[in-house]
């Protein structure tokens, strides 16, 4: 097959679909690559590097013209889309949740999987590009927060005093946050952190970090707490009372504050509150990684860093952008990994899209001019 | 030769017996000591033809029955080898009652000829441990044989019935010293031989390791019994030896199986007690387990190890005592690395988060696709804390749930230690065949713990 | 004194010094040696050969000197059957002898 | 004595001489402390905070009108220094070696301490302002770094593949470079780090990194390289090119590279040519911390973030002032022991300027009217 | 008493007194232990009352010395104990001489009458090794006790001399094996008393203790002689125990001070050899030096334990060791805190960025000057790779190049460990006092490698 | 047989087994109370305070039951100095006993 690697034109996107490791097994598995001229440059892949692994290097034009599959980071624009055959199988972020962009893609007739909507199955796991972008969010969040705050993270004792060490609360322990914990934990900080699902206390303590209880008090809030598939669920009003009073005590004592906590297909929850930034030391941060669902703190903003009560809140909606090489040496391996089941490369990279299979049928978004999300 | 001359020859077999099982305590020096074994063997049994007649006699015996014995210590598997420990102890048992009834029958033979009560006493408690041991072992042997189902047996009442049993033997010993007549001696010996079958019974298979040593220390104490009433100083020291070095080991093995005693020796007296005794949780098929100081000698004599962490070993937060216990092999010339399945824990890279933070050096820890194909060259695959991803359903079982997922292939290795608290499953919540092959061997406990005690041990 | 004791006593001090000997040997073997320390014991416990041979010994052939020679048969059985399968589990461990 | 302490008007200065703690403490000894207003703003300390510890809010007139002493972070500009009394008490990081400033400060009859110049003694550490902001540099630089940096700097082994860790190079180990490498070593990078003197080696390797090693082959390498007072001396030609073969290996695979070599009162050390950038990765960083003096590598710029041959290098010259609130507490609490000294609170705080003693000899500049630097 | 009662309560006394050593194995138990022997000693001598006549002399003479005992045993200081022990041993070699003297003057006392030549041997080998202890233990004393100098005395072939002396013994011994004279049997004792001086003077001040073990062993080797020529089992056991126990921690104390055996008792065989052998560098002023046993046993049983570590913990990269440590003595109750100096190590911080990567726990770690009351209330304070940053000079010498300095108050504590490779001097190349203070003891060795082997006694 | 056996070789057997269990004890005491070891098998070692009873046991006062006597009082020096400052050397690990 033809596979097509366009530079993404996402604003502030700087990753990329493939690399020169994954151009090469491609080409190893009988498919040809064309990749857009630049498309490597926002993750400092030199054009030389896809060319020396085996690409061809095409234009804009040429790419979308000629692509029989396309693999790319973020959704096309609806020019971009425009652009494609029919029956073109469109791999990526395609953003499911977005009803008008599936019908877009529908109508286009083009083939498309989104790969938010994967089975977080252990047979997928290798695909999994939520997984492998929210681990570099969460390490990439503390960096930020780190970089942005005046003090230091670890306690030293020096000829000129002592520095403590700083104070982080962690809400919600995702992917994001389980790494998030485990990067601010290797730089010296204190962590405490904090989610609805009960599981998630023994992992939070398996790294070397503290686990705000908040009891479950009725069965309900048991059996809620629970979650479904791994994913965490509403929690009842009386329990987020709970948690918030918690949460309150430790964010206002809290240096830097990384938050988390989304549910599928909702709002993100309210964790921090304008009062508690209020009550927070001047200079800390506190960085919304959830700002994209609507923000666990309602004065972060979307896709800007702002300070308020001299608190400094970053609402950066892309942060594995930011490790765009890494990023991208991790997506592109998803998506090969997702490739070569749509094209097994034992039969030469021959398309079969097997909807009886579990990981195929739930992220296929449409085909044929249908949509097909359940 | 002199009365001194023998004295002093069996003293040098003794001494001989003694460093025998000190050599024990490395792997080196014991077969230094199984040869100072032999050769006070040797020294005794020559001694002894000295001084007896019928060397042609003797030295036909010894010969057939050595010969029987060299034959089948050769052919023996080595998997069978508690139950031939078992068959040879109820031969010692059964040459003690038979020496017994000789010396009754023939005081004179050793120099005892007016035979006083301490004699008879002796004399009697040397030939109903004798018996027992024989009967008793013979059991042994057939439930480790599978000959007898391993089940234990159990009839109402049966202690009772053994201590009046006991003492009903005891009273025809007693008849017998003051008699010193033929008939209460033979009674007190079928009554022995009767208490060594409905003392073993009762005993179940799982427990038979601990039983055989006991049987070792029985006939051990049978010896020196002998030795009493023949008034033989290497006899009595050999026999102790025995004697009490079983008894510890046995009580040895119960700690390491945490069973009681007691307990286990009474053969299961308040029956399911017993069973319920086990470490953690019980499953229904069988499996290995052994303690950390197993592990760390596996390992200790390996010269490869490959550690395969998993999500236990961050619960534990065990990272900084496996780096030690790896700097501890290491440093005893064993290659040690690590293995490291992509989803290892509970959050990519957790298993390279918490080794960086034990300061494992980079180029020991391996990820799976570079490693996978050295275990079948690697004599000891630690497995702690690890279960999906060393599942070999992944592989083998399309309806798994985690089928399709690569995995760590431990199972491959000679030897597979696995470390973790229970039989309990992992995330994925799947039996794992590895646990039940014949060569894994389960260390239960907290990884932390576990760890920090192969440390210990080996350090000796 | 010594000449009047019961040869009993002094036998009952040797049998205690070689039992506290035994206690203390037994713990200083490693854990991996426990199953050889049983065969080897076992054969050790073959030491009833002596007795056995004692009891085959006199002259005249009588149900005391036969049961004797059984004795000696079995016991060698044991001592034979016991040092070489010690041997052969030992050498087991021989691989590394660095 | 009444204590002043003025905003930094320097650009990029963010930081302040004197913090609500050791204003409480230069009270307590006797003192009275006037803070200009806005003076904490950059290290994110409130007015408020001076206010409540006892200090006058004053306006930047009063302040240097007003003030028997003043504390402060960098050199007052001319106008500045022109509104100050003579007799005037100036404690600082006076930049010593620059003779029309030093010139300057005699001849507006002022009391100038410089605190570069005090000397690295035991009694000396508690107000060592150089240790304490290289301390912080050291720590800034790796942070900067590393957010700079487009890849992860641990190793990881993922579901997506594996991320090998950042390959850190330190050049030069002085209090900096050795907080450099505590850092990067934290954040889980492998290190390499070269340095001239030999007792540098024990020192990195005591922190877990490696120290390449460039051995003395003649009699007088080795006795340059034994440095005079903990500081470097100039090394023969011979050394410093076997130096920079070793280096240039370790560079070309470097992803991050942090120089710090200094020899007081000459140009840095050039250790990282134009050739050896070209040599490395594309998205790799160099952190030039000794830019001011000229830098340890050709292509940094003064106070800039400049990308050349793909490589981003960082010329910032200022790093403790990214951590102000933390440089600001350490530097304050240098000076009020250096105060100390000067006014012994025992004494009620009235100044003794006792030139017996090495410390207050070494670091005066100059006083009534005369310059008196050695 | 019947003879077979008393041999019975010979062989108790003599379990008990194997008790009573084997006690030694835990400090609680040692106290059980003592019991024992004491209960031992009782059993022997109101056992031996039984069959002697002359009680009230007897009985006598047991107060008289039993007083003059338990008078010094209650007064002696703790400090002059190993000169107690040694004047006590050269008592025991008086009596075993005295004994061996009168056995040959009345044989019959003993039920011994026509002497054998075995007993002469006997009697011979308790002899001179009685005397030998006898004279030996004095000078020891006496080295001990400072009456006579610790310096080893050499002179000239001195070892050609003492074994043509022990020769002449041996030839007189001999003799009076043949002759049954009193002339070559005193003269053989005076011989043996000769040697005794001459074997002990040479061996320097350090090597005492030893030495004093030593005598202890011959001490108890001539007790089991005399037991031989009594026939008596209880001095053979209780001898030989004492004997053989005294020669193995001879040996082991040689090997904790890392010096030769043989050359200790041979009394510098080769001079300087014997002085050089000393560990690491060696310091004009002396300092207390101790195994990581003895700082083991010192901080587990202590109630707190403050942890000063320096530049050497880097060094050695013994934080994770440390950690293991603290969490080890934590677990036995003692509380531990770390006491960071702020210019500890080489870079600010240091100290903390190596406990932060063991994952000490921050409340742990407390800075100089919040713990720095808190040492006078301590139990023990464990300075490890640390110089500058506890040398009191700082406080109390205005030349030190660090007067003026804060430092860490180590000095205060109860007892002080000291952990680094020799006496070499820090970061300021001073001497520091606080190693030589009374309370001070020293670890030579790598910070590392001491803190493991700490560890591994803890855990004991 | 034993009955001939000269008691030496009887004396030689208990000092071998004792000599093999006083090597095992001490190997197990803790370093840290060697010296506690010291004197209680100083105290021990008294025991030839049974040897000098002996001496001065026969009835008539002669050179040998003199020096008997002098023997029994030093040996008594020994017995209970040894076992007190024992005894008090002990009590000071008395404090944690837990
Ligand atoms: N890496 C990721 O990103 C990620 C994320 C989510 C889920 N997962 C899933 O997590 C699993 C990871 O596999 P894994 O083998 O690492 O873990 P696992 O399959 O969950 O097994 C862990 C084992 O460790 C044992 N254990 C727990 N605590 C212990 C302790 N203190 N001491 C000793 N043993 C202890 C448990 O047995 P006992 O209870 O008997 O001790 C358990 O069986 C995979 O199924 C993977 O799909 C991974
Ligand atoms: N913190 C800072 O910012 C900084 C910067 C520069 C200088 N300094 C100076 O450094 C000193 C720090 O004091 P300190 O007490 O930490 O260190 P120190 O005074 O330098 O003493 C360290 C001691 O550790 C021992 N040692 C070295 N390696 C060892 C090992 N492997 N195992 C065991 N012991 C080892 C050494 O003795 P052996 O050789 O006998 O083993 C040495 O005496 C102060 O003088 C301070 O002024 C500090
Ligand atoms: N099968 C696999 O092997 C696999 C692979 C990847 C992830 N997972 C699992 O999937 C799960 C979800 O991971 P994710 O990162 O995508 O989650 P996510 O991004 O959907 O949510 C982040 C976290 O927010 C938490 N949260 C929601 N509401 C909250 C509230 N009110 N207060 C506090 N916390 C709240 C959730 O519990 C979750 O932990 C995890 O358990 C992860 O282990 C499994
Ligand atoms: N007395 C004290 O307690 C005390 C206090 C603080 C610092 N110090 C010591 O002062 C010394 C200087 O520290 P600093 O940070 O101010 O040094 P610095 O800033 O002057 O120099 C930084 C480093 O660059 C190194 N360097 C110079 N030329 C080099 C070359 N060509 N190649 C490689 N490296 C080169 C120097 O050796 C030095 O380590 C250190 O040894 C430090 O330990 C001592």
């Amino acid at each position: 097959m033809r596979i097509g690697i366009p530079t993404e034109t996402r604003a502030g996107e700087t990753r990329v679909a493939a690399t020169p490791e994954t151009v090469k097994k491609m080409l190893a598995a009988g498919h040809a690559v064309m990749v857009q001229q630049g498309a490597g440059a926002g993750a400092s892949i030199p054009d030389a590097d896809y060319q020396a692994a085996g690409a061809t290097l095409v234009s804009a034009a040429e790419v979308y013209a000629q692509a029989e599959i396309m693999l790319r980071v973020k959704a096309p624009t609806e020019d971009e889309l425009a652009k494609l055959a029919p029956q073109t199988v469109l791999i990526g972020l395609l953003s499911p949740f977005q009803a008008d962009l599936v019908a877009a893609y529908a109508k286009q007739g083009i083939t498309a999987f989104a790969m938010e909507k994967l089975p977080r199955t252990s047979r997928a796991q290798a695909m999994d590009v939520l997984s492998s972008q929210a681990n570099i969010a969460g390490y990439k969040a503390v960096l930020v927060a780190a970089n942005l705050y005046k003090r230091f993270m670890p306690m030293l004792m020096t000829a000129a005093g002592t520095v403590k060490a700083a104070r982080v609360v962690i809400l919600g322990v995702g992917v994001a946050g389980l790494q998030a914990i485990a990067t601010a934990k290797r730089m010296g900080a204190v962590i405490e952190a904090s989610d609805v699902r009960p599981a998630v206390k023994e992992q939070v303590e398996s790294l070397g970090a503290k686990f705000i209880d908040v009891p479950y008090e009725t069965d309900e809030e048991r059996e809620i707490a629970q979650g479904v598939g791994g994913y965490a669920r509403s929690m009842p009003a009386s329990w987020m009372e709970r948690q918030k009073v918690e949460v309150a005590k430790r964010v206002a004592q809290a240096d830097i504050v990384i938050t988390t906590a989304l549910i599928p297909g909702k709002a993100a929850p309210v964790l921090v509150t304008e009062d508690m930034v209020k009550s927070m030391k001047p200079g800390s941060v506190i960085v919304d990684m959830a700002v994209e669902a609507g923000g666990n703190c309602p004065l972060s903003e979307l896709g800007k860093t702002v300070v308020k009560h001299g608190i400094t809140l970053v609402g950066e909606d892309n942060l594995p952008a930011l490790v765009s090489t890494d990023a991208s040496a991790l997506y592109a391996r998803n998506l090969l990994n997702f490739l070569n089941l749509l094209c097994d490369p034992k039969s030469g990279g021959k398309m079969n899209i097997n909807r009886a299979d579990d990981i195929i049928a739930g992220s296929l978004l449409c085909i044929d001019g249908e949509v097909v999300i359940k | 030769m002199s009365a001194n001359f023998v004295a002093l020859a069996y003293l040098i077999a003794a001494v001989l017996f003694i460093l025998a099982l000190k050599g024990l305590s490395s792997p080196i020096s014991a077969r230094r000591g199984n040869m100072f074994g032999m050769i006070g063997m040797a020294i005794a049994v020559l001694t002894t033809l000295t001084i007896t007649q019928n060397l042609i006699y003797i030295a036909l015996a010894i010969i057939v029955g050595g010969a029987v014995g060299a034959v089948v210590a050769r052919r023996i598997q080595m998997t069978a080898m508690p139950e031939l420990v078992a068959a040879m102890h109820s031969l010692v048992g059964l040459a003690a009652v038979l020496v017994a009834m000789s010396a009754f029958y023939n005081p004179v033979a050793y120099g005892i000829s007016p035979l006083h009560a301490s004699n008879l006493i002796e004399l009697f408690i040397g030939t109903f441990v004798g018996a027992i041991t024989f009967t008793g072992s013979i059991i042994a042997f057939g439930k480790l044989s599978g000959k007898l189902g391993s089940k234990p047996l159990h009839f109402a009442g049966q202690h009772w019935f053994n201590l009046f049993l006991g003492v009903v033997m005891i009273a025809f010993g007693i008849m017998f010293i003051f008699t010193e007549s033929w008939t209460p001696f033979l009674i007190m010996i079928a009554l022995a031989l009767l208490l060594g079958v409905l003392l073993i019974m009762p005993i179940g298979g799982a427990d038979m390791p601990v039983v055989v040593s006991m049987l070792n220390s029985y006939s051990g104490w049978a010896a020196a019994g002998i030795g009493f009433t023949l008034n033989n100083n290497m006899l009595i020291i050999a026999g102790s030896l025995v004697g009490s070095s079983g008894a510890i080991l046995s009580y040895i093995m119960c700690k390491a199986m945490n069973r009681s005693f007691f307990n286990v020796i009474l053969g299961g007296f308040g029956g399911g007690d017993s069973e319920a005794g086990g470490a953690g949780e019980v499953e229904q098929r069988p499996v290995r387990s052994g303690s950390a100081d197993d592990a760390a000698f596996l390992m200790g004599n390996a010269d490869s190890v490959i550690i395969v962490p998993g999500y236990g070993l961050a619960v534990a937060r065990a990272q900084h005592a496996i780096n030690e216990m790896a700097e501890h092999l290491i440093g005893k010339g064993v290659k040690v690395r690590y293995a490291i399945h992509p989803v290892a824990g509970r959050m990519p890279g957790h298993m390279n988060v918490l080794l960086a933070e034990a300061e494992v050096p980079y180029d020991q820890v391996l990820e799976m696709d570079e490693i996978n194909n050295e275990f079948a060259d690697t004599d000891v695959v630690l497995v702690i804390g690890a279960n999906d991803v060393v599942n070999p359903a992944a592989k083998t079982d399309p309806n798994s749930p985690i089928y399709g997922m690569p995995i760590i292939d431990a199972h491959k290795a000679r030897t597979i230690l696995v470390v973790k608290r229970s039989m309990a499953v992992g995330y994925a919540g799947l039996d794992n065949d590895l646990f039940y092959l014949d060569k894994t061997m389960m260390v239960f406990g907290d990884a932390k713990k576990v760890v920090e005690d192969i440390i210990k041990s080996l350090q000796h | 004194m010594s000449s009047a004791v019961d040869p009993v006593i002094i036998n009952l001090t040797v049998f205690v010094l070689a039992v506290v000997v035994g206690y203390h040997v037994v713990w200083n073997v490693t854990p991996a040696l426990h199953t050889p320390l049983m065969a080897v014991t076992n054969a050790i416990s073959g030491i009833i050969i002596v007795g056995a041979m004692l009891a085959a010994g006199p002259e005249q052939l009588d149900a005391g000197t036969v049961m004797g020679l059984i004795a000696v048969m079995l016991a060698a059985v044991n001592v034979f059957g016991g040092f070489l399968v010690t041997q052969r589990m030992l050498s087991m461990f021989k691989k590394k002898s660095k």
